[in-house]
């Protein structure tokens, strides 16, 4: 038992290094690369004079001059005047900040900076999409579990029957079918007169949507919720579906096999305790460990469905924050990203130390 | 209908072409290069064992032949769907810009130049010959005659109407009127030598002295259909030429998607090629010399592994704009290495501790061939499995990042940027989402047929039950 | 390295005070809290010739005591000495791979498990033709192939069977495979590590016997590693008895086994089973308890806590190996005085 | 085809008896007849042991009788198997729950594998228990730990919630016992128990065995081994198995003294004997034990037998009586019409080389 709490302290400590190292390498990419938030302003700069003065700048379009003192303000509103190892300890907030009077102020502070975008903190803007992605990724994992669980168990004690088979060919459809392609097919299916109008194109929740609500009409908001949630959520199932079925299935094929299957049978165990009570169990290992893994998509969402589907979570801020170069929210939600992942991690090998008893990290 | 009819055979005949490249020529290659490396050239009965069961399981090899097939036989696209000539003869001049083009992808270190003047090929002009209008006047030449002919008519129509709307000025006409109709005659006289050149022309098609062989699909995959009647997007149409339609930008679909099918399978191989064979080299360090050396590069592969690849990539691509090579390194270094190390170090493990390898160790065998001969061949068995759902993984990964803009280039021909105007488009154009989705969906399909093969001839479930 | 002492009275292998163990790291930064004593100072000598028996329990340590002669794990201290064909007495622990290389030549090692012990990728004629690769690089392919067929005849196989593969060859010819391939180079010492242990009954005495008449043959040493009490009995010249990683008692086969001196060899030949049914066993002494984990040894005399007669004296040291009879040592302070008087 | 045994010494009542059981399994399309033609029967309070090689079939066998054979690939081809008069393999399959564990019960060879390692040895324990006998939980808990202190293992109420690898393996073996006797079976099936023990481990578990069957009521032990010496020491009658067929069967004594199979005869001439005047040589057995798929036509043993005729080779013999409680598979052994106790026990280990 010992020995498992400093495993788990050694791999709570290996956080801060990891985190470090890749935050690290994330903000310098940013700060080396050419069309950084300066370029930007110029661009934009540009084409404000170019709407006012005709084609008059048009010629000097490669060396325009932003004045010195307008590049400096530019600077140090982006805080692009230090040197890059400074500015990252200051965005770590281990640097005193000269430009807020020589506070610490940073991400272990808690303050991950303003958004250039939406002008707000970037925690705030980044906490209020949680609600929505992990909303998503909950229904989603939960849904696969529940579909995939059961679909596997069968398919192992049906194997190689009509049923396996031809459930087998869906599920490699499935998998060779991405989460938001499925999406995009289905919206095309279902979204348009195509085949049949029947869900709408995108977006999470109808525009009135707070207007009902607040006018007590619930039932309707939660059917216009699920009617808005159909497709992306089989998207988000499709994504693990066929690796969970699978899984499942092989997993339980290993242990009807196994020696202490034939025990519980020698000591007349009915068929159905000893698959559901001792050869399940033992094949459920294997799928819990990858709860710590889907955490990262419970909390991080999906670009690509949020996206295809126009769902304002943490993959579309992730992508729109890209896309304008808002980098505190990049920087905020890469932090994220990577703290998700490693404590999914941890919490695996946790599941899987609380649910084999074999298993003893060292 | 005999045209269409003709098309097929000429596909059917590439693809037989392809098969037999395939089937015999490849294999007899990668034999010879094995041996070279000093591999003894028949496998092992294990290996064959393998290999048996997996031609028995017929969904598995006939996807397997498939897919090679169409993979080896779209090497070879710029000789057949292209808007460039195979060969393109005129009078005593001959070039074959296909094939130039064809040299200038496969070897990639010297450009071949394939470029053809309209002038030395009796098109008018300096940029480059336009193969198609080439090629139907050397299969036609009476409809060359007869475009000359109508051209001639219309010409002398124009003339004539110019001439009675602006009679020839007299000599009190003002300076400007003078001016204007000695332009209209320079013109009208220019497109005269045109046509005249073009009737010296038509001799030589007439004589057979000018042939032009196009490729199956004569359309490239950056070539703008013009020739269609309405603006893009257009809608497929078998009358007009574009069976599966263009898209937004008037490319027509059908180069888009084969040459989309290349790219992603050739990037795919890449990064699984690569990153399998860092993936080994990391993982058998790791296994075969075990201690620290392992506890440090488990770690080390557990961090990398938690960075958020594609949303890194992204961020790295939405500042370097990235070409084929860099993008498939980004993968490679950001995730295609790291899962198969478990495996391979796993594999280590096991391989090193059984009685075989100790004693060739306890014989004086040298680490390296200890590694090469007898532990690798074993350690590759979960890089065969795994290979084919990384490739389904890699060419999904290029698929998104194209999707959402942050991949190959724009203007490469790709099934993601395909998709992504299939989103914006998705009310009115259909065939841009099903298209590239029916292509996505059945290549994905086939490989992962072979992939579960290949996994149930390597580790056949065993299935017992007790009841 | 022990310099050249030229012939040391026939003895090929002098093993002293070898100890081989195995780091325990814990804690939060993984540091050494201990050591899994594997080998806790084991000292024997195999004579020129001789067979000598290894036997004990599993997890007594004698597997590892023929690997870290072979040098395939690390030993942490103690010497081998090795009397190469040349004269020379090498103490082969501080050698570094190459210096190794022409001693394992005449070091050869016999596996247990002769579905492990064989790549099942090779044919037997390349299995048995890689050892001659490393030390006789000189040999043209023919001379190669010709002397892995002359090999494969000595252990009772036929030289066209080279081209096969493992998987063609039954449990009981693989291992003989396996013994052609320690032969390949003409070793002087062969460790068999349970040679027989994973065979069928029929089988066993099959390759007993060739490994009998090898010996007769080519004059090799044997230390035969095994579990196996009458086996060893019969094949050794010697037995040695390991318990949790120390020698308890060394002598003559015939003595040991009829005359156990050593509390924990008489309990553990009084445990083999004979195929003689009227017998029955009423002097069968029995064991209590289990082996304990060689992560907490108990101190002093190993053996202590199942013996029958431990007093409190054995708590202390490590008993040494005492001389009770020519050629005979047992590590049992108790009894040792009696036999040693007795003898 | 063989003689059924039906020869019973009066007194003893026959608590199972197997007759012409034949079990086949699919080896990548062969047919490997494991046990092929299987005739045996075991008294009650009877220690009855089968020996073979691997290969013979003996495992399977035991399998069989318990219904435990995976299907696929395997399957029960045919035969008997009464267990107190009753064909079990004509029982549906909740029948035939009711007689495991409850009527016979089995150990395993390696109690690592044959334990489940996510479950408390007490919950494996008690299992069965509260399945059979509708016992409470606590009830059934009380027996667990008495079944634990029987079979040695100390601090027993503690021990229940260990996990079966906190065990060692011969805590697990004992564990196993405990667990097949806890509901006090009329026949325990013990498949090669002590294989993976230590011979002073193995000593205790056999001894534990013995002493247990006495204890917990008059139990018979089908031990299967390929130990001659093991069934010498625990046995009372002993049958030997080569190529899935039952090839002698004998009273443990004059099997050993008097064997008239020359595959036993062989068997018992090449184990070492270190009890006696050590030989030279061990006697051997020429050639290899074939693969299971490819067993000889006519008796399964003439490819690797010293004295076979060409007979052999052609015709299976038949299981024969040699006398009273005594069987024997082979052409050159006569049955024995007139019971002459010495008869053909002329140099029982002589000609086997």
């Amino acid at each position: 038992m010992h020995g498992m709490i400093s495993y788990f302290i050694r791999r709570l400590l290996l956080i801060p290094i990891t985190f470090v190292c890749i935050t690290f390498m994330v903000y310098g990419i940013m700060r080396l690369s050419p069309g950084g938030p300066i370029e930007q302003a110029r661009t934009q700069m540009l084409m404000a004079q170019m709407q006012e003065g005709g084609g008059g700048a048009f010629s000097q379009i490669g060396e325009l001059a932003l004045p010195q003192d307008a590049i400096d303000q530019l600077k140090i509103y982006y805080k692009l005047h230090r040197s890059i190892p400074v500015g990252y300890m200051i965005w770590l907030g281990v640097w005193p900040d000269d430009d807020r009077g020589g506070i610490f102020s940073g991400i272990i502070q808690g303050d991950f900076g303003i958004s250039y975008r939406y002008s707000d903190s970037v925690l705030s803007t980044i906490v209020s999409k949680f609600p929505i992605s992990v909303t998503f990724g909950l229904i989603g994992y939960l849904a696969t579990w529940i579909v995939c669980i059961p679909l596997g168990v069968q398919k192992a004690l049906l194997h190689r029957t009509w049923f396996d088979m031809t459930t087998s060919l869906a599920v490699f459809l499935g998998y060779s079918i991405p989460g938001f392609v499925a999406c995009l097919a289905l919206m095309l299916m279902f979204g348009t007169s195509l085949v049949w109008d029947l869900f709408p194109l995108g977006g999470f929740r109808s525009e009135n949507w707070n207007d009902m609500w607040a006018a007590g009409n619930i039932w309707w908001c939660i059917k216009d919720q699920a009617w808005h949630m159909f497709i992306p959520l089989v998207g988000y199932v499709m994504s693990g579906f066929a690796t969970m079925t699978i899984l499942m299935k092989n997993s339980l094929l290993d242990n009807l096999g196994a020696d202490y299957v034939r025990t519980a049978f020698a000591k007349g165990l009915s068929e159905r305790r000893v698959i559901f009570l001792h050869a399940l169990r033992n094949s459920m290992i294997p799928i819990c460990v990858g709860i710590g893994g889907a955490i990262g998509l419970l909390f991080a969402g999906s670009f690509l469905i949020e996206k295809t589907c126009n769902i304002p979570g943490m993959g579309l801020l992730g992508f729109n924050s890209l896309i304008e170069r808002d980098y505190p929210v990049l920087m905020g939600i890469l932090v994220f990203g990577v703290l998700i992942r490693l404590t999914g991690n941890i919490l695996s090998d946790l599941i899987l130390a609380f649910i084999d008893p074999r298993v003893r990290f060292k | 209908m005999t045209h269409i009819l003709f098309k097929l055979l000429q596909l059917l005949v590439v693809l037989l072409l392809g098969f037999v490249l395939t089937t015999y020529v490849l294999p007899w290659f990668f034999r010879c290069f094995l041996r070279i490396l000093g591999y003894p050239a028949e496998f092992s009965p294990v290996t064959q064992k393998r290999i048996r069961r997996f031609r028995a399981i017929r969904r598995g090899y006939w996807s397997f032949k498939l897919i090679t097939v169409l993979f080896v036989t779209s090497l070879f696209l710029e000789l057949i769907v292209s808007s460039k000539a195979l060969m393109i003869r005129y009078e005593d001049r001959t070039a074959y810009p296909a094939l130039c083009e064809w040299l200038n992808m496969a070897w990639p270190f010297g450009e071949v130049s394939s470029f053809n003047k309209k002038s030395d090929f009796g098109q008018i002009g300096e940029s480059e010959v336009d193969y198609r209008q080439f090629a139907i006047y050397a299969a036609h030449p009476a409809l060359m005659r007869k475009d000359l002919e109508k051209e001639r008519t219309a010409l002398t129509a124009e003339k004539e109407a110019y001439l009675a709307e602006h009679p020839t000025p007299g000599p009190d006409a003002r300076r400007f009127e003078v001016r204007r109709y000695e332009r209209a005659m320079k013109r009208f006289g220019k497109r005269g030598e045109t046509l005249l050149a073009l009737e010296k022309n038509l001799a030589v098609f007439e004589g057979g002295r000018a042939g032009c062989w196009m490729p199956v699909y004569p359309v490239g995959p950056g070539d703008l259909r013009y020739d269609l009647k309405s603006n893009p997007p257009n809608r497929p149409s078998l009358e007009e030429g574009v069976p599966l339609g263009t898209d937004m930008s008037g490319r027509d679909v059908v180069p888009l998607m084969l040459y989309g099918f290349r790219i992603s399978l050739a990037f795919a191989l890449v990064v699984a090629g690569l990153g399998y064979g860092f993936g080994i080299l990391v993982g058998g360090v790791q296994g075969y010399y075990g201690g620290w050396v392992d506890i440090v590069t488990q770690r080390v592969v557990e961090i990398w592994g938690s960075i958020p690849f594609l949303f890194t990539i992204m961020i790295i691509a939405s500042i370097v704009q990235p070409s084929f090579w860099i993008l498939a390194v980004l993968m490679v270094v950001l995730t295609s290495w790291l899962g198969i190390t478990y495996y391979v170090r796993a594999e280590f493990y096991r391989e090193k501790a059984k009685d075989y390898v100790q004693a060739a160790i306890g014989s004086g065998v040298s680490d390296w061939r200890i590694i090469t001969r007898h532990i690798l061949p074993n350690a590759l068995v979960p890089v065969v499995t795994f290979a084919p759902f990384g490739i389904v993984a890699y060419i999904g990964s290029l698929v998104s990042l194209d999707y959402l803009g942050f991949g190959l280039p724009p203007g490469t021909p790709s099934w993601g940027a395909l998709l992504r105007q299939g989103l914006e488009n998705v009310k009115f154009y259909p065939h841009l989402t099903i298209i590239p989705t029916v292509a996505l969906a059945s290549t994905l399909y086939t490989v992962v047929m072979i992939g579960e093969a290949v996994r149930e001839a390597f580790d056949p479930k065993v299935f017992s039950r007790l009841r | 390295m022990s310099d050249s002492t030229g012939k040391s009275d026939g003895k090929l292998l002098d093993v002293k005070d070898l100890k081989i163990y195995y780091p325990i790291h814990a804690g939060v930064f993984l540091k050494k809290v201990g050591d899994v004593k594997a080998v806790d100072g084991v000292s024997f000598t195999v004579k020129e010739g001789e067979t000598l028996g290894l036997v004990g329990e599993s997890g007594c340590g004698k597997t590892t005591v023929g690997k870290g002669i072979m040098r395939l794990v690390d030993v942490t201290s103690g010497t081998i000495d090795f009397t190469t064909k040349a004269g020379e007495t090498i103490d082969v622990v501080p050698l570094d791979r190459g210096s190794m290389r022409p001693i394992r030549a005449e070091v050869q090692m016999i596996y247990q498990d002769p579905f492990s012990s064989l790549n099942p990728r090779w044919s037997v004629g390349d299995i048995i033709a890689e050892p001659l690769g490393v030390h006789m690089p000189e040999l043209s392919g023919k001379e190669r192939d010709d002397k892995v067929a002359w090999l494969l005849e000595k252990v009772g196989l036929r030289g066209e069977q080279a081209g096969r593969y493992p998987h063609e060859f039954s449990g009981g010819q693989r291992q003989r495979v396996g013994i052609a391939r320690a032969l390949a180079t003409a070793p002087r010492l062969v460790l068999a590590d349970e040679p027989v242990s994973a065979l069928d009954v029929s089988i066993q005495a099959q390759v007993v016997n060739l490994m009998q008449d090898l010996q007769e043959e080519f004059g090799l040493t044997y230390l035969f590693i095994a579990h196996d009490l009458s086996v060893v009995e019969h094949i050794s010249h010697r037995i040695a008895v390991m318990y949790l990683g120390n020698l308890v008692e060394i002598g003559p086969a015939r003595e040991v086994y009829s005359n156990p001196i050593h509390p924990y060899t008489r309990a553990l030949i009084s445990a083999v089973p004979l195929p003689e049914p009227s017998m029955g066993r009423p002097d069968r002494q029995r064991l209590v308890g289990e082996v304990p984990s060689p992560l907490n040894k108990p101190s002093g005399c190993p053996f202590r806590t199942r013996c029958p007669l431990a007093v409190e004296s054995c708590a202390g040291d490590l008993p040494p190996l005492i001389e009770v009879a020519p050629d005979r040592q047992v590590a049992c302070p108790v009894v040792a005085g009696d036999s040693a008087s007795g003898a | 085809m063989a003689t059924t045994a039906t020869t019973a010494d009066g007194a003893r009542k026959k608590l199972l008896e197997v007759k012409g059981l034949r079990t086949y399994f699919d080896v990548e399309g062969q047919t490997a007849k494991a046990v092929d033609g299987v005739d045996f029967f075991i008294h009650e309070n009877e220690v009855f042991g089968l020996v073979g090689e691997s290969g013979s079939g003996k495992s399977v066998t035991a399998l069989s009788v318990m219904r435990l054979i995976p299907d696929p690939p395997g399957w029960i081809d045919g035969g008997e198997v009464l267990f107190r008069g009753k064909n079990l393999l004509d029982l549906t399959y909740d029948e035939m729950r009711k007689i495991r564990g409850n009527d016979i019960s089995m150990i395993f060879q390696e109690p690592m594998t044959a334990l489940n390692p996510v479950y408390s040895i007490g919950f494996q324990l008690t299992e069965a228990l509260q399945h059979h006998q509708v016992m409470s939980r606590q009830d059934a808990r009380e027996r667990a730990v008495e079944m634990l202190d029987l079979v040695g293992i100390p601090d027993a109420s503690r021990r229940l919630g260990n996990y079966p690898h906190e065990f060692s393996g011969g805590m697990r073996q004992r564990a196993m016992i405990a667990m097949a006797l806890s509901l006090t079976p009329h026949l325990l099936i013990a498949d090669e128990p002590t294989t993976a023990l230590d011979v002073t481990i193995q000593a205790q578990i056999l001894e534990l065995m013995l002493d247990l069957r006495q204890q917990t009521g008059d139990s018979s032990i089908m031990l299967i081994t390929h130990d001659l010496a093991v069934v010498a020491e625990t046995c009372e009658r002993v049958a030997v198995m080569y190529g899935g067929k039952i090839q002698e069967v004998a009273e443990v004594k004059r099997l050993f003294t008097n064997p008239e199979h020359p595959y036993t005869r062989g068997l018992l001439a090449s184990l070492p004997r270190p009890d006696r005047v050590k030989q030279k040589r061990l006697q051997t057995i020429p050639g290899i034990v074939p693969s299971i798929l490819d067993f000889p036509k006519g008796c399964k043993f003439w490819t690797r037998c010293p004295v076979k005729e060409d007979v052999c080779e052609q015709v299976e013999p038949e299981l024969v009586k040699v006398e009273e409680g005594h069987w024997c598979r082979c052409h050159l052994v006569s049955a024995a019409e007139t019971p002459p106790v010495e008869a053909p026990a002329g140099e029982p280990e002589g000609g086997t080389e």
